[in-house]
């Protein structure tokens, strides 16, 4: 088990005769995820690694099957790739694409969910479940199958995480990245709801940063809903107010989204908080024990 | 990236949104000119892109010229939480007998844009919020449906029983919604909103933030920008694909990643050291962003140290390496730098920092840690 | 039993203090129909004929608990006032405003089937349970309790229909009027279906007339679905082509949309067809036997 | 409500659709002078609200002045379908390698906007309609995402496999789409779009019609109406609340509501006789409604008899007799009346009348065997 991805997984590639989309989906391919298609307007016919590639997702799913897309076009037309996606009769989507403008943002989420469809990002490095498919970007060799299932609005504090926590031999059934962006998809309640269901995963690690309330909100979830062990690091613990620190999600403001706020939360609710990411690891073997 | 009063003002009027008649100065003598112009009374407005101008001083009401030319030289000039007043509003003194807040943002919560009114306006929302936040009516509208007018009328009433006033108000929601939509706000602000003596509402006063995302379809608004210098560098880096924020601390940081570079400025303080910087030189590998990011820490002269911190994914350790050697070669850095490199192509990464003799360490404690004491050892010559 | 409304029926009107509003509310309530609210904005604290206005249909159902509202509003007002009632938590709108421009329709209809809020309308004479409940602008004193469900695109040509049948001894269940517009709520489809499963109708009259396809869909449906008997009529089998009849639904073009097709697709599915509306009760009589 | 062919491509022209260089002109001379300016050769096309003009020979090309004279002198002047034709369009010809059929109409079933395309344009598409009904792909318009990149791409695929004729028709697509919300039409229409020897696409022709419930927020669009007599007719009846259309019969007819009308029309045909109008006096009880609705029947020399059928519901029935009484108490009536009342305060309204002495009758049947018996004898005068 695991979530979300899988063997099963049948991935297109929105964009994948660009530069960042070409490349990725080599390196995806290499780690053995299953990707059927790629689309990209206007070459339609072509082929990329061996890929096919269709001029829209409709005419990719008709001919493959596909249940899944990941998005690397440019942040101007992410907003429409994502709706095309949504139309086009997928399970999950997963926008890499960085900097979508945020009313974008809302229109695209609000038809996906409509549409019953599974969004991830945008601007967010993907997703993984070691040995069976990797769906992003990524660094592969860092990931070992394991029981910990981790979750983060950061990108390489997410590798970071993860190296730490293979280095002390604590592998991970998935590891998300919601991406850091004020209105983006799936967030910390649905994938905690899934590591929940997972029979595979055995603890939690959240990554969360300052800004918003999304660890607050995941704070009352885990209260009512979560029997699992959950640890968490929020990133930005010193950070100055009111600047913005490269995710549009990092900002503090009105007295709401700092640190120890979301801090206190988790602790409220029996979450174990590290002060510095190497603290994770014990955490969690003293949460598992 | 935010706009001015008068700009945002400039922008109502254009919707037919009741605004105050105002000039924008430059100089006491344009202020005296507007004056005579506008009338008596007239309040004078500092236009800087900080909060709490009032509280600072920043806003005046003057009853006589003579007031009006001792506020205008008060005002013109002065330092509002580190940014210089260069112009005023001179706007037209109105009576009025009732102070409201309106304003729409996003909420990433419902992932739409919200509205929030409330009859406590003409104060911070945020101490509003603070201490008595029932009396912030919000209302998450429907992306598929816009500012309806029953949605409309529904906040009217919830601020005005009078049926004259929620007419007005219905008009006016749903301009300042269009606005948001049309120019990708993020912010659109109205405090306060009042009802003048003759019945009619009025924006008093008027706030908008926009998405830096949506720029690049909005060139309307972005003509507006005013970057301060510590803007322009920033703006400067983000053309680079840097993201930049100066600090006060010694120990300069470079890291791929907002959430690494965070955490990385939190374990630098956790061992007792203070950044410099927030710099992340993003996603993607190219020696050039390399040679930038150490152009922007050594141009710091607070920065005592430089502490790198690279975790390879798309990033590619070899060529951080690459770049760091070519810009020591073409750059005299007399502190000293602390490397850490991790993930992708990591160990070439580490061997051509290693044919320079430059300390690299292996975990980011331990690179903090290093950091620090060179820094303590620094301060000390 | 019955369709749509009924005793249960707990009935806001929009438009209360209106001409025609004021008017159809005392007709209704004379014929027993439990109107609990009015909605009439900057009216609100009035009564109207002992019956409470508030300003917002939200008020109005918090208040009350009301589960149906109709629609007196003018036209142009219409639409907003359809996702008032839409928004507000209730099971049954129907709309009486004449002259709705389309774009509103599209934009109504849309949103109510989101919210799973039934619609009938705009443009219509609404409905009637017959000694239960009526929520339109239809003459009261013409209606018999009974066994016969009837559906019309059209108004006064329903009263004719009703009044052939109340002379012929055969009573209604409930009678619906769907309205002539090109964009409406619920259409023949739906109501069939309603009557299929409703244990009081026996048998059902369709009221049809020139222009769209509406009936050529219902003759279609049902095929597959209904078992009871079906008799129709469809007004305008003389109408000359390409002439708006009123209804803006009202108007044969392109060859498709004339009676006799339409009278065509019923006959070819077993529903008899009246060609003039005293045949009804015959055809009806027959049918039932 | 229709607008003519060069109406549509100046709307088309304002959101900046390709459209031919043309010029209007209401007589001989203005043709002439168009062809000066636009060069040779030219079309010159009538300008009527009548479909078929090209098989009535209302669109001509011309090669030299000559032909030009002598087209416009036929088609000015032309009767199309009853439709006098008054301009014509004098449009550049153009060298083109294919003709497209695309437009957007509602869809009554999906309850959406509906985007029609075709390889075959050129013709009439109602006849593709009949015999390919594979060759017009259509597309519900989602009303919550409107006209996306990615559904205009996909209908753009279906008709090109050149991708810079795809980008040029997304564009284009949304823009039609854009037109149709701006302006509430019913029916937008490009038949025939052509690519250009230019490799560039083109609308050749172009048709709107629009939704009568939504001009009253359409005042632009409105004032390009151009009612024939009988339009006007029936809009001066529409403006008293009266829907009337006039037909051929002898019957002259006066009905509330447009079902009822137009099953009173069947009934007429059903015994024999001939309806001289379809007359729905609408909902409402008014007299003077009533009184209108006569004026307009016995304005029509065609009509022997009047029958009136009135179905009590709003509209009261002693409104309606009382109403009547009036009328025949100003105006000469010299032909038969034949009442039905039914409904609301029906027994009232036949009171009122059988003061009168008119004759009533109880059923719809009996009315109409009536008055067709009535007009039988009035033919034999």
């Amino acid at each position: 088990m695991s979530i979300l991805v899988n063997k099963n997984t049948k991935l297109i590639v929105q964009g994948i005769t660009g530069r960042d989309g070409s490349f990725h989906t080599a390196k995806m391919k290499e780690y053995g995820t299953n990707i059927v298609a790629g689309v990209s307007p206007g070459k339609g016919g072509q082929t990329v690694l061996d890929i096919p590639v269709f001029n829209t997702v409709e005419d990719a799913v008709k001919a493959t099957g596909a249940n899944t897309s990941i998005i690397f076009v440019p942040a101007p037309l992410a907003g429409d790739a994502i709706l095309e996606a949504g139309n086009a009769g997928l399970e999950l989507v997963i926008c890499i694409s960085e900097g979508v403008p945020t009313l974008d943002m809302i229109k695209a989420t609000n038809y996906l969910k409509k549409k019953g469809v599974k969004l991830i990002g945008a601007n967010c490095p993907g997703l993984i479940t070691p040995g069976e498919a990797l769906v992003g970007i990524l660094p592969a060799d860092i990931f070992k199958k394991g029981n910990v299932g981790l979750m983060s609005r950061s990108g390489t504090l997410t590798y970071l995480m993860v190296s730490l926590l293979t280095n002390a031999g604590l592998g991970q059934s998935t590891c998300v990245g919601i991406g850091g962006d004020p209105v983006a998809g799936l967030y910390f309640q649905e994938l905690l709801q899934m590591f929940e269901d997972d029979p595979e995963t055995e603890a939690i690690v959240l990554i969360g940063e300052i800004g918003g309330d999304a660890e607050e909100r995941a704070a009352q979830y885990i209260k009512e809903h979560i029997t699992k062990p959950v640890v968490a690091f929020i990133a930005g613990q010193t950070a100055p107010p009111g600047k913005r620190m490269g995710h549009a999600g990092a900002i503090i403001s009105s007295g709401s989204g700092t640190a120890a706020e979301k801090i206190a939360a988790f602790e409220a609710v029996g979450v174990s908080v590290a002060s510095v990411p190497m603290e994770i690891p014990d955490l969690i073997k003293q949460k598992m024990k | 990236m935010k706009i001015h009063e008068f700009q945002s003002k400039e922008i109502f009027s254009r919707y037919s949104i009741p605004v105050t008649a105002e000039k924008v100065c430059y100089t006491t003598d344009e202020v005296l000119s507007a004056v005579q112009s506008l009338g008596m009374p007239v309040v004078i407005k500092a236009q800087v892109h900080a909060g709490g101008r009032g509280k600072a001083g920043g806003v005046k009401l003057a009853k006589t010229i003579e007031e009006a030319r001792e506020a205008a030289n008060k005002i013109l000039g002065m330092d509002i939480k580190g940014y210089t007043v260069k112009k005023v509003l001179v706007a037209q003194g109105v009576k009025f007998n009732a102070e409201f807040y309106v304003g729409l943002t996003i909420d990433r919560n419902s992932k739409t844009v919200v509205f929030m009114a409330s009859s406590e306006g003409g104060v911070e929302i945020e101490e509003v919020a603070k201490e008595n936040p029932a009396a912030i009516h919000k209302f998450s509208i429907d992306p598929d449906l816009g500012m309806t007018s029953f949605l409309a009328r529904k906040i009217a009433f919830k601020l005005f029983s009078d049926f004259s006033l929620v007419k007005q108000a219905v008009d006016l929601f749903q301009k300042l919604y269009q606005i948001f939509m049309d120019t990708d706000a993020s912010l659109v602000e109205i405090n306060p909103l009042v009802i003048t003596d003759e019945g009619k509402l009025l924006a008093l006063d008027a706030k908008m933030n926009f998405d830096d995302n949506a720029m690049y379809r909005q060139s309307a608004i972005e003509k507006l920008n005013e970057p301060t210098e510590d803007e322009k560098k920033e703006i400067s880096a983000k053309e680079s694909g840097l993201t930049y924020i100066r600090l006060d601390g010694s120990i300069g940081c470079m890291v791929n990643g907002a959430g690494l570079a965070m955490a990385t400025m939190d374990v630098i303080k956790h061992f007792g050291g203070s950044p410099a910087n927030f710099l992340d030189i993003g996603g993607s590998s190219n020696p050039q962003k390399v040679i930038e990011a150490m152009n922007l820490l050594l141009a710091d002269k607070n920065v005592k140290v430089i502490m790198i911190n690279i975790f390879g994914g798309i990033t590619r350790c070899d060529d951080v390496a690459r770049g760091l050697i070519v810009a020591l070669d073409e750059m005299k850095v007399d502190i000293p730098i602390v490397i850490r490199l991790s993930g992708t192509n990591a160990e070439e990464g580490l061997r051509i920092i290693a044919e320079r003799n430059l300390p690299t360490v292996n975990s980011l404690s331990d690179a903090a840690q290093l950091a620090i004491k060179l820094c303590e050892n620094c301060s000390e010559n």
